[in-house]
This record gives C-alpha cells, structure tokens and sequence, in this order.
C-alpha cells in the first residue's frame, strides 16, 4: 500500500493512501471531534460528513474540510487547531444546541452525550442563536425504545446503520431544511414501520433521541461495563454488559470479529432475564413430592449419594448426563469429565441436534 | 424517417434541406415564438390568428414554429421574413394585433409598432 | 440598443428553427458537430479540443468542462454516463428552458460527443418536471434522433452507440448539486454527499459519470464545429466564450441575453437591458440566484467573469439576473434569498440546516426592527462559518446574499437597527404613515378605508393616524387624493 | 462454519438453504444483506418466504423433506452443462465417477418435481451457483433436522466439492451453530462418542490420555446420545440422569412421550437458571449462574473461542456451573481443584490439539481465536481445508434422495415444518422473561396459506387445533401467503401449544437428529373455548 506524506498541526507523517484526514490526525494522537462520524464504515467516503464538527484546515482549500471524510493527498498540510477551525466548530456546536432542549438534568442520555461533551469542550452553556426549535412528539410505539426527534442532531448515523448495515431500511430522512428528521416511512410511528428493534440505530445514536426502554433509572457515570459475549446464537457478538450495582442495566454493541459493532433485538434488549424475580437462587430438593429449598451441601450429598449408590448397584451405564450448549466451555468441559470420569460412562450428550 | 448511415448521408441531408429552404423563400416565412412563456403570453392566439387571416386574405405564407426568442419583455413574438428582405422581428402581439401584421407587413410590407431591434450577433453553424 | 452587444453562441437555434423537426436542426448545421467527432477525431482530440476552448460549467462552479471529461475518460469502466443537468432551479432563471424548447437537438448532440470522448455510451437527461413542453420536446427530439440514427447503435456508421433516457426531478433547488441529483436519480432523497471521490470517478451508480450542465452542452456542437481557438478568442483571460443571463427585476428588456464573457455591468444593465424600470436609479443586482449575490451601483464596471463576480461575494450561478432599484431594500432582499435557500437546504449537514434559519431569523428581526448592533455582528460571523463548514454548493454560498449586501450597504442594516427607520421604506414593521397636516382636507376617506379604524379626525379636519393600532397596510396612502398621507 | 461470518460480505454467490438467517441470525442475516449490497448474488432455497426472500436472486420454496432432490437436481445441471471446477475436482477431490452416476438421474425437471418447483428456477440457481467464483453455502437446522439429514449434509458438501468452493476464502459450507455455544459443547467433548477436539472415546492412545490427565479409568464404550438417554430413562434404564441448562421438555420431539421418560427417571439433577419445565420434574434442582455472573469462554459459530467476563456476582446463592461440577467432582473422589476458568482452561488446552495455542492471555490480548490453533504462535485459522482437505483429497459422498419418514396423507394431509422467530430464543427460558419480546411475539401460532385458509373457513386470529400422529395442540392461525398450499409452520419455542408436542421422534440414523422440520399434520378449526383447555390438550 502506498504511503503519503502529510503534515498535520507541524509535525509530518506517513499514511496509507486512502485514509482520511481524521486517521492521520489520530496517528499522531492529534484528537479532532467527531459526532456524525461512524467507525462502522469502511470506506470513509461513506460517511455522511453531516454535523461539520470535525472541520479543519486544508492549505490551498477554499473552505474548511470534512476530516472524517476527506482522503489525504500527497503534501496536504492541514491544520486542526487554529483559530478559524476553532470558531468554525464552536458555530457548529452552537447551532445545534439552538435547536436542542436543555434538559440535560433530567435526560437519560447525560454523561455520554457527544453534544453535552461538545458544548463542554467550547464553553456553551447555552446557545447565542435563539430560535425557533422543532417540536415533535414523541414516538414510544417501539417496545424497545423511544424516539425524541427534539434531541436529534440529525447526525444521520440511526439512518445510516439501518440502512447500510443492518439492512432494515426501516428508516430515513423526511422533511427538508430546518425540520429535516429521521423517519419511518409516511412519518408514522416507528411500530408501522419494518423495524425489527435490533437496536443498532439506539447503540449508535450521539444523543438522547434514541434511548432504550430501561426499567432501571440511571446515570452514565454509575455504570460499569464489562465486555464479553452474547449469550444467545452462535454468532457470537462481542458486548458491553451496562451494570449497576448488582444489576444489568443495559447492552451496548462492540466491534467484536464477528458483529462489527451490530446486534439484534435479543442481544441488544433481552438481558432483563439476569436479574429476573424468577431466577432460582437456592437449591431445591424433593421432599414429598414437593420441591423445597436446600442448602448447597444437602444438595451435594444427595446426589453425590445417589450417583455412588446407583454405580454401585448398577453399573455406570444407568447414568448420563446432558450438558448444554448454553454454557461456557470449561464447563462443557467439567461436565464431560463428571460424566466420563466420576460417572464411569460416555453417556454425555447435549442438545446440539435440536 | 429515413436512418443517416454515414457522414457523408448528414452532410448531402443538410445540402439538401437548405436547397428546399431556398425553394421556400420565394413566399413569406412567418416563425413564431412558440416556449412555455410565448404560449403562457398567447402565442398560440397569435399563430391562430395569423393563419386565419392570412388564409382569408388569399395570401401564400409559410408558418413555422420554434422556441424562445430570448424577448420575454416582448411576447408574444414574431418573425416575419419577405422574400428577399431581412428576417423582421415583431413583438407585443395579440390576436388583433397579429391581424394587422399579417394585413400591413406581410401583405403590404408596411412596418407595424412592435418592432424589435436585432441586439445580437448569431453563430450559424 | 445601437450595438450588437450579443452574441449567440449557446442560444444560436432558438427562436430559429423547428425544435419539434430534426431537419430543422440538421438544415442549422446540427449533428456536424458530433460528426466530426466520428470521423475526424479520437476521444483525446475531442477532449483536447474542449480543454483548449476554456470553456468552463455554466450552471454555476465554472469548473474546466474539458477537464472534466478528461477526469471522466481516465477512469476505465464497462459503462459511463453522460447526465444533462436540466434541473434548472434559480428563481427567475429559465436559459434552460429556453434551450430545450428551442434548441433540444443541441443537447442531444453534446451529450453523445461527451460520450464519445469520455468513453462512455449511456446518457441521462435530469429535468424537472415543471418543464412539461421542454420535457415534450426533448421526448420528440430523441424519438426523431434515434429514428434519423444520429443516437443509437452505430452512429452514422461508426463504432460509436449511445442511449438516452429522461429522469424526472421533483422540483427540488438542490437537486441542481451534482451530487445531490446523482441521488435522485439513483432513487435516493435528493441531497448532496461529499466529494471526494468526484462523480468523474464514482457517480451514477457508482460508474464514471460527467454532468453537464444545458447551456454547457448546447455550446459543444458550435465548439467542435467552430475550433477551439475560435471559442477561445471570446471572452476574458479566465472566462472564455459567451454566457446567458435571464434579465429579470426591475428592468425594460426582460427576458434572456448572450453576452461575451468581459463585458461590463454597465453594459448588461444599461444597454442590452435597456436600463432600471421607470427611470428609477440602479441600485443592485442579484446575480448567482438566490445563493450569489448582489453587484451594486458601485460595481458597474465590474467586467462579468467567474473571478470577478467571486471577487465581489457574489457568483455567476446558472446566470439570473434580477435588478433592484432604489425601491429595493436590502436587508429584505437579503431576507427574501436567504428564505429561498432556508426551504430549500436539503437539511443534511448542521450549518446549512440551522444556520440558514438562524441567518432568515436574524434578518427578520432586523427587518422588524428587532435588531441589535450586536445581531449584524454575529450574522456576519455565522455567515462566514456557514460558508466554511457546509457541505455543498448550496450551503456554502447560502449566506452571500448577507454578505454581499452588507458589503455595500451596511448603512442600511445599521439604519434597520439603530435608527429603527427602512431607508427604501420597504420594512412595513419600520414604516410610519403620517398626515401632513398642510395637505389633508378632512375628506375622511382615509378613515373609511382603514380597516382597523386606528384613522380620527372629523369632516374638514386635519386626520390622525393612530401609530400603535396602525398595521401598515397602505391603504389609506393609496386612497388619499391630495398625496397628504406619506410613509417614512 | 469451514469459513468466516465476515468473508461472507465478500462472497460472489450465497446458497442459503434451510435457515432463515435474519430471524435465527440476524446480524449474520445483515452480514449477507451486505455482501448483497456489494453486487453477491443470493439464492435461498426454503419451504417458508422468509425475509431473506427479498434480496434473493433466485427463490426455489421447495417442499420441506425435499433438500436432497434440489442439491442433486442443482448438481445434475451443473454437470451436464459442464460448469463443475474440473480441475479442481482432479486435483483435490476423489470419488467423483460415483455423484456423476447418482446425480444423473436427477435432472431439474425430475428435481423440480419433487420439490415442488419450477425446473428453470433450478436451472438457473445452478448456473449462478457454478459461476460465482467464490460461492458460499450457508444452512441450518433445516438441512439437519430431517430423517436424512447427514445426507443432505453430504449433500451440500458436494455441491461445494464440485464447484471448487472448499478451502478457498469467502466460500465453504458454513453451518450456522443455533446456541451461543453449541460449537463449544461439542469442541469440548459432549458427545458420547467424543473426548474434547473430537478425538474418539475408542482410540486407545486418547483414552489413555485422558485417564493420565485425569487420574482415572475410563471406558471405551460408545454412550448414549441425547434421545437414546431419553428413551431408556423413560424404561428405566437409566437411573440418574443429570441435565446441565437444557430444556427437553420443550425442546424434544414428542414431548408427551419425554415427559413420561422424565418422571420415569429415578433421580433427575436439573442445573439452570429458572425453574425450566424439565427442572420441576427433578429431584434436585441446582440454581447457576449465567453468563453475566461468571468467567469463560464461548466457542462461535466460526469456531472463534471468545471471553465471557463476569459483570455481576451470582444473584442469591447461584454459582457458576463451573464450580457447581467442580464441587461435585469434589464430591465424586475427583481431588482436582480449579481457582477460575482460566485454569480450567488450562487443562482444556494441555489435552485437546485444536485449541492447543489458546490462552487467556492471547484471547485478552486478540479478543478471540478461531481453532484450529495447535500452538502459542499459530494465529487460528480463518478457513478450513486450504491448500487441501483435512483428510486428504475431498470426498464425494452421493446422496439419493429419500422421501421424509412421514410424508402427507389422507388423514394427514399437510406437511407441517418448524423454525424460529426473531423475538424468542430456543424454549424461552432467558427470553420469555423479557417484556418486550414477549409483547412482540406473545404465544404460540401456526402459519398457514391463505388458500388453505379459506378451503378450512380459518380467518387471521382464529383459534385452530393442529394434530399430528403424536397428539394435537390448539393454537392461534396465522394467515400468510409465506408457504404454500400444502404447508404450515410453528415455532418450537413455546411450552403452552408445543411444536413438539407434534413433531416426529424418528432420527436421522448417522447423527441422530429428530425429524424436526417435516411430519404430516392435520388443521381443524376450532371453537373459541377450546383455548381455554389449551393445557389440557397438550
């Protein structure tokens, strides 16, 4: 792959052909901010290059560039942190503020708000352009999520992972100017539409316009995330697991070899089971016909008894043991040697066939 | 329509045409304006109107239309050529108007109000 | 009009020749062009031919046509597109028009020479379709192109074939953006993407693809017919050839002119125009559409080219023209533009979509006399970062209608908001309607017609008008018949 | 999957058969919509109009049962058409002679026929099938849950032998794994005739392994697979009989008859995280932990062994099954103790070859291994037999066509298949606690076509009884132009109006996979009432 020579803030490097302005910025750890941009796309021509946040400068350009979405070309000298970018984005940021509730207090999406960062970053408190705002009422007909238009930004990220990854379409933009906004088709509610809340437009959206349905109330900044698999299909989607306290919250997509950032409505929705009221959470036994809590040892014994007795009077070929496709494989692995090696017999199998 | 096969076919078609045009200048060409703003302005009246006196009048006329004559302040627009005389462009018309044109300049060769100085220069291919 | 300031170069057919007869065309000279193409030149001479003539975009950007075709001829691929742009949008424009009405033929023409030096056998005409006669015409033009062979497969006997077809846009300015009517075309909401890459390289359908512009296109046959050099010898150093204008506004000749590239505002307005309406003094024009900007009094001798219109904030746009007159106030003219555009952003990128309604809310206070010092200040600054940030043509010169007038009549603006008084009395909101009391008889008739009776005073009494109830609406101004009402 | 999820975007041609890949798989489903986006031609072959359907280039609905007719129909055309990769097949495959002689009979037309579609269509798929140069094959339970389906496995293989699509990148015959880790169930031996990497419980020298690993005996007798264990706990051949997070009281075919099994089973131990319909028939029941409440591994669909990372600690006095079966093994005079996963592991990697260079710290450091990985500095292995095949040359293994066990009758006269929806997961234990999938997708239904619909006077909604010879269910009539005339379709998710409760039992002779996909099956409407008895009926 061929190398270019750029400059950026003064200090030149190399990178590949066919990287925008953006990835040589970051090379040099050069930080430029983003909100439209979506690492998803693979080709940086994709990108909608919609919010203007990451201008900067270009010598010899006209106007200021796109970083995300502007190709380095041999000798190109940009600039990231002059004056002009300076008051170019904080214009940028402003406007979108005019047109933003300030309910930041209250919002769901505080603390990991790309605009309440932006407005942070530029010392915004509140915009310098008062105006006119849109007013939408709000879509909850999903019933996973919620849509606000009024905290949209337009970034057109929800439109663009729908349309260009997940491949619903069940989405786009409607209306033109200053009520342009993302719509299910006819403008109607988002349950007219083909949505199949796989979530993936919520995961990525910058604000508080998409947000999920959460039984728990919380803020950013009281979770922990833990990253690990998905515990539905085979695909096996890489995750963050939200949690609070002891509980899970919420599930948001990680660029994992197999899902690139994308889950489905299972994934993305369906952890309320963890903490569910139903889980069991002591060891049962049968007492009179009666299954009745038990301590971990009683339970033990028991069936430490019974395998020893059952072996001994009927051979290890009276038992068997079905492992499970849903658990981890050191388990699997356990599980297999309890039956191989504690039982005595091959009798293991699972519900692969099924 | 007969297909053009080769080159030469445009060329000896174009020779062609203009010898016909030639035939035609011994009776008056009248070419009307006849784009979406001569017509929103009543060219087709004009047309109308013209053929409808020149017929009562007896007199032999070519009439043609064509596109936007660029005079928009003027429409609608006519072009009247006499044999052997220049192309003379007339503008402002309606029905009655159009009437006396054809009465006057193409009968009589008697210039009517209207008339349109030629501003331009025109690339002829 | 004594000298022929004009000269037809684009619009040479129109007003001539049958539209609706291709022999009418072919009899002009059509076709000779394309011919030549065939029989005498290699795909490179043609593209050499157009980058040697100068001949640069006339819907707006002025960008090198031939070098554009090079672009496109560069890129290998199994098919390429040649897309007219006759998705005219400017209000008051119509050379478009005019030439598909006129002149189909010729587009025709250029479109399948652009094909043949480009390397590409697929052509698109985008016209919108508001333009039913145009688009009947273009329909009959390819229908008697394609029966007479000079479209088709094996052109005139050559191993060149191109197709034609028309798509339809729904009336949207934007769409007029290469890219944005790329979109369109492909089915897609009608709104630009970023360049890089150029539609030269990736456009319709992803293909090479080149878009021209009408009066682009309806230049080419004379340009191959006539030689680069012939081409090359109108105009001015950077600007080559002719330009039409739609001259609309306040002024005699209204209607379309051809003029060389070079020649003055002075000449455009006062000669070919034939001068501002009613005697009244020139104060602007508007050139660029809605999205240029305004040459004022000051620029008369401006010499009309791409540099030099860019030079004054404004653009050469598609070519409208409308003249203002001393009636005009600018900041409500600036107000007018700027709520065309306002509609009309697509609403893809930040600046464009809040920043073109902030500017219309910025203006509309100033003309209701809302306005602070202060507002000037930020608009002028927010006008600067709309230009800097938005993603398309129309964004980036969506504020110079600001721009431009504040450049020259910043006073008027600053009147708007210190004095609280609409110089050319256009801002109803800053108008007063005063009696002069020499002049009133106490007719009552002004009372009578006022509908919000704010008018007192008895019979053969000086009348007053009630300034706080008063709601600007004229009528006791037109009513009066000794001129004792005036506005201020 | 012999090839990658993500070499699937980069596909010429995708032959999806039996599965319906953006309910069951949906960020897969995105995946091939992607690769479709990029110019790849797609042809699904399926009894159902699934939503694959719409960005298909060729849709061959054939007659669930009929897999093996369209591949060999498929093939057939291929080969007298002469699009097969001869060279290919000369130099890496052998056995050929033998699928030319099968195939030959089986001409489109003869295909077309048995599968209920049209010959041209058939045609057509083979010819963009052939022609793409890297053609992936992508299937699911609907090839597999038939009483042939090793055979239509064979089969696919093949199609994919025969096209020079084994062992090249963006082809290969990818089976889509259903649960998060039944590839890892099966990688780490729990198969009765496997220890872990699949090396035979016969082999004396890896029963020997084992025994030094682990410090016992153990026998070299072939066990039982999963319905024979049901079948001789129900006649009480099997005494204990311990389930590990499974439901076959809802999963397994002819529940009637699993549920007398398990209540025939002396001492039933059921480990899970909800009181499953299978735990309240046990003797035991041990509460676990799941997959937010502890450490391990997960081995994908692609054979990708990723980290599971423990978010919150085991809710009440669960524990992780890890520690459950370590404790136990405890308790079964098997000394050994492990202080995490990570050492488990440990011993996984020191017996089991395929997963030999997988450590925590590589899966850390590179977010997930694709076995097989045999050493510390192999990098996984994206796709199977390049180069060549595992064994050698490529076999071909001709299949002939079999009509289903059971096929429509006069009493029986539709053909009743099952499958997935996109809300529920498997027998809902995790997702029938979710709200909002249980709103999306809140019971049981049959889907049926409209015209059968009208000829049995059933309307959208109606309460509809569907009997098959191993009971009858009442459930709700969906009305949809998705299957033909002579098909229905139920999801096996649910325990109340059980697809299973119908299903036919018999198995697949080679792998021992129930009949799922096709039985014969009757449709009544019935009186609004009968819902309430619902329970009662099954």
């Amino acid at each position: 792959m061929s190398m270019l020579n750029v400059t950026v803030d003064g200090q030149a490097t190399q990178v590949a052909a066919g990287s925008a302005i953006l990835d040589a910025a970051n090379q040099l750890g050069i930080e430029i901010p983003t909100l439209c941009y979506l690492d998803m796309e693979k080709k940086f021509n994709q990108q909608a290059a919609a919010c203007r946040i990451c201008v900067v400068e270009v010598e010899n350009r006209r106007n200021l560039a796109p970083a995300c979405a502007t190709p380095v070309m041999e000798g190109m000298i940009i600039k990231t942190d002059t004056e002009r970018v300076h008051t170019a984005r904080k214009i940028v940021v402003d406007l979108m503020l005019s047109d933003h509730p300030l309910d930041c207090l209250t919002c769901e999406q505080a603390g990991s708000c790309v605009l309440q960062d932006l407005c942070y970053q530029y010392g915004l408190e509140q915009t310098t352009f008062a105006g006119q705002r849109n007013d939408y009422p709000e879509d909850a007909t999903n019933k996973f999520y919620s849509r606000n238009l009024n905290k949209c930004v337009a970034c057109r990220r929800c439109v663009t992972v729908c349309s260009n990854f997940q491949n619903t379409k069940a989405i786009g933009f409607g209306d033109r100017g200053f009520n342009t906004h993302p719509v299910a088709p006819f403008d109607r509610g988002m349950d007219e539409s083909t949505c199949v809340s796989c979530g993936n437009c919520v995961s990525v959206c910058p604000t508080g316009a998409l947000l999920p349905k959460s039984k728990e109330k919380f803020r950013s900044w009281e979770i922990s995330k833990t990253e690990t698999t998905c515990s539905y299909c085979g695909v096996g989607c890489q995750m963050n697991l939200l949690t609070k306290g002891n509980k899970v919250v919420g599930v948001e997509p990680l660029n994992g070899a197999a899902n690139d950032g994308l889950l489905c409505v299972k994934g993305k929705f369906g952890f309320n089971f963890i903490n569910h009221p139903d889980r069991l959470t002591t060891p049962l036994v049968r007492k009179d016909g009666q299954l009745v809590e038990a301590t971990w040892d009683e339970a033990y014994s028991l069936i430490a008894d019974k395998v020893k007795a059952t072996k001994a009077e009927f051979g290890s070929e009276a038992l068997a043991g079905l492992s499970s496709a849903r658990v981890t494989n050191e388990e699997n692995y356990l599980f297999q040697k309890m039956v191989r090696a504690a039982f005595g017999t091959n009798s293991v199998d699972h519900c692969a066939r099924l | 329509m007969a297909k053009i096969n080769t080159i030469a076919e445009l060329k000896k078609l174009r020779e062609d045409l203009l010898g016909a045009a030639q035939a035609k200048a011994g009776k008056p060409l009248v070419n009307v304006s006849l784009a979406t703003c001569s017509v929103a302005s009543g060219g087709r009246d004009v047309l109308a109107a013209m053929q409808a006196e020149a017929t009562a009048l007896g007199l032999d006329v070519e009439f043609m239309q064509s596109g936007c004559m660029t005079v928009c302040f003027a429409e609608p627009t006519v072009e009247v050529t006499l044999p052997g005389k220049d192309p003379v462009t007339f503008g402002y018309l309606d029905a009655e108007k159009a009437k006396i044109l054809v009465q006057k300049y193409i009968k009589d060769g008697e210039l009517i109000d209207g008339v349109i100085p030629v501003g331009y220069e025109r690339i002829v291919l | 009009m004594a000298e022929k300031k004009q000269l037809r170069i684009a619009t040479r057919n129109s007003g001539f020749i049958d539209p609706e007869n291709i022999d009418s065309y072919i009899a002009a000279g059509g076709y000779l062009g394309l011919a030549k193409c065939l029989g005498e030149m290699t795909p490179e001479a043609v593209i050499d031919l157009m980058k040697a003539s100068g001949i640069r975009g006339r819907g707006g950007a002025g960008f090198p046509t031939g070098v554009k075709w090079g672009f496109a001829a560069k890129y290998a691929s199994d098919t390429k597109y040649v897309v007219c742009n006759a998705d005219e949008g400017d209000p008051g424009a119509f050379m478009d028009r005019a030439i598909l009405e006129g002149d189909p033929h010729s587009v025709l023409e250029a479109m399948a020479i652009g094909a043949y030096a480009i390397g590409g056998n697929k052509g698109t005409i985008y016209i919108r379709a508001e333009y039913p006669m145009a688009i009947d015409r273009l329909k009959i033009a390819i229908e008697q192109a394609e029966a007479k062979g000079v479209i088709g497969k094996n052109i005139m006997g050559s191993d060149f074939s191109f197709d034609l077809d028309i798509k339809y846009g729904a009336g949207a300015f934007v769409c007029g953006e290469e890219t944005a009517l790329i979109n369109s075309m492909e089915g897609n909401r009608g709104e630009p993407y970023t360049k890089p890459p150029f539609p030269a390289e990736a456009g319709y359908w992803d293909k090479p693809t080149i878009v021209n512009n009408v009066e682009t296109l309806a230049s080419i046959p004379a340009i191959i017919v006539k030689g680069a050099e012939w081409f090359n010898g109108i105009g001015t150093e950077t600007s080559k050839g002719t330009k039409v204008f739609a001259l609309a506004g306040k002024i005699n000749n209204v209607g379309l002119i051809e003029v060389p590239m070079g020649i003055t505002l002075q000449e455009v307005i006062m000669e070919v125009g034939g001068g501002v309406r009613n005697g009244k003094k020139f104060k602007a024009v508007q050139t660029g559409g809605p999205s240029g900007g305004a040459l004022t009094y000051k620029d008369l001798d401006v010499k009309i080219d791409y540099e030099s219109l860019v030079a004054c904030q404004s653009m050469m746009g598609s070519g409208g023209m409308i003249v203002m007159d001393e009636d005009d106030c600018m900041v409500a003219i600036a107000k007018f533009f700027v709520e065309f555009t306002m509609e009309e952003t697509c609403g893809k990128c930040t600046p464009c979509r809040i920043g073109s309604k902030r500017i219309y809310e910025a203006l509309d206070k100033i003309t209701m006399g809302q306005g602070s010092l202060e507002d000037i200040e930020k608009l002028k600054l927010l006008s600067v970062a709309i230009k800097d940030t938005a993603l398309c043509g129309l964004g980036q010169t969506m504020p110079n209608p600001v721009l431009s007038t504040m450049r020259v009549f910043e006073d008027e603006y600053t009147a708007h908001v210190v004095d609280k008084k609409c110089p050319a009395g256009v801002c109803s909101d800053l108008l007063e309607f005063i009696v002069v009391d020499e002049k009133c008889v106490g007719c009552t008739l002004c009372a009578r017609v006022c509908p919000v009776d704010c008018i007192g005073g008895k019979v053969k009494e000086v009348h007053v008008i009630d300034q706080a109830a008063c709601i600007k609406c004229g009528a006791c101004l037109d009513k009066c018949k000794f001129d004792a009402i005036i506005k201020q | 999957m012999t090839n990658s999820i993500n070499e699937l975007i980069d596909s010429d041609v995708i032959f999806i058969t039996g599965s319906n890949t953006t309910e069951s798989h949906p960020v897969i489903g995105a995946k091939i919509r992607q690769a479709k986006k990029k110019g790849a031609k797609i042809i699904v072959a399926e009894p159902r109009k699934i939503d694959m359907v719409e960005d298909a280039d060729v849709f061959l609905q054939i007659t669930p049962g009929t897999n093996i007719a369209l591949y060999n129909g498929i093939m057939s055309c291929i080969i007298s058409e002469g699009l097969e990769a001869a060279e290919y097949i000369k130099e890496r495959t052998e056995n050929y002679d033998a699928l030319v002689a099968t195939v030959a009979d089986f001409t489109p037309e003869v295909a077309a026929e048995i599968c209920g579609i049209d010959a041209e269509d058939i045609k057509t798929a083979a010819r963009m099938y052939a022609e793409g140069a890297k053609g992936a094959i992508v299937y699911c339970m609907g090839v597999t849950q038939h009483s042939s389906g090793t055979e239509g496995v064979m089969s696919l293989a093949n199609l994919a032998l025969l096209c020079g699509n084994i062992g090249i990148e963006s082809g290969g015959i990818n089976p889509l794994r259903g649960q998060n880790n039944v590839q890892g169930a099966c990688d780490m031996g729990g198969l009765p005739g496997t220890y872990p990497g699949y090396q035979k419980v016969t082999e004396p020298a890896v029963k020997e392994k084992f025994e030094k690993a682990w410090g016992v005996e153990l026998s070299d007798k072939v066990g039982l697979t999963l319905t024979e264990i049901v079948g001789k706990a129900g006649h009480g051949e099997i005494k204990v009989l311990y389930i590990m997070g499974e439901n076959p009281m809802v999963s397994d075919p002819d529940l009637a008859h699993v549920e007398e099994a398990l209540k025939n089973t002396e001492f039933l131990v059921v480990q899970d995280i909800f009181l499953t319909e299978t735990a309240q028939l046990a003797d035991v029941v041990l509460p676990a932990a799941t997959f937010a409440e502890k450490n391990g591994t997960f081995s994908n669909t692609e054979r990708r062994v990723q980290m599971v990372r423990k978010a919150i600690e085991p809710v009440g006095q669960c524990k992780p099954d890890w520690e459950i079966l370590m404790d136990l093994l405890n308790k079964l005079g098997i000394e050994k103790t492990y202080a995490s996963p990570e050492e488990i592991f440990t011993e996984i990697s020191s017996v089991t070859p395929s997963y030999g260079g997988i450590t925590y710290g590589r899966l850390e450091e590179l977010g997930g291994l694709q076995w097989p990985c045999p050493t510390a500095d192999h990098a996984g292995t994206k796709f199977l037999h390049s180069g060549k095949c595992a064994r050698g040359l490529g076999l071909f293994k001709p299949a002939v066509f079999k009509p289903s066990a059971e096929v429509p009758c006069a009493d029986f006269p539709l053909v009743m298949t099952t499958g997935r929806v996109l809300y529920h997961y498997h027998t809902r234990t995790m997702t029938g606690k979710v709200d909002g999938l249980n709103a999306m997708c809140p019971e049981s239904f049959v889907e049926i076509n409209p015209d059968a619909a009208r000829k049995l006077s059933i309307v959208e909604g109606d309460k509809v009884r569907v009997s098959t010879r191993r009971g009858q269910v009442v459930v709700t009539a969906k009305v949809t132009p998705k299957l033909k005339e002579n098909v229905i379709f139920m999801p096996f998710h649910f325990a109340v109006g059980a697809a299973n409760t119908l299903t036919n039992p018999v198995l697949d002779p080679i792998a021992k996979i129930p009949e799922y996909k096709s039985c014969a099956a009757k449709l009544e409407k019935v009186a609004w009432d009968w819902s309430e008895e619902t329970d009662q009926i099954k």
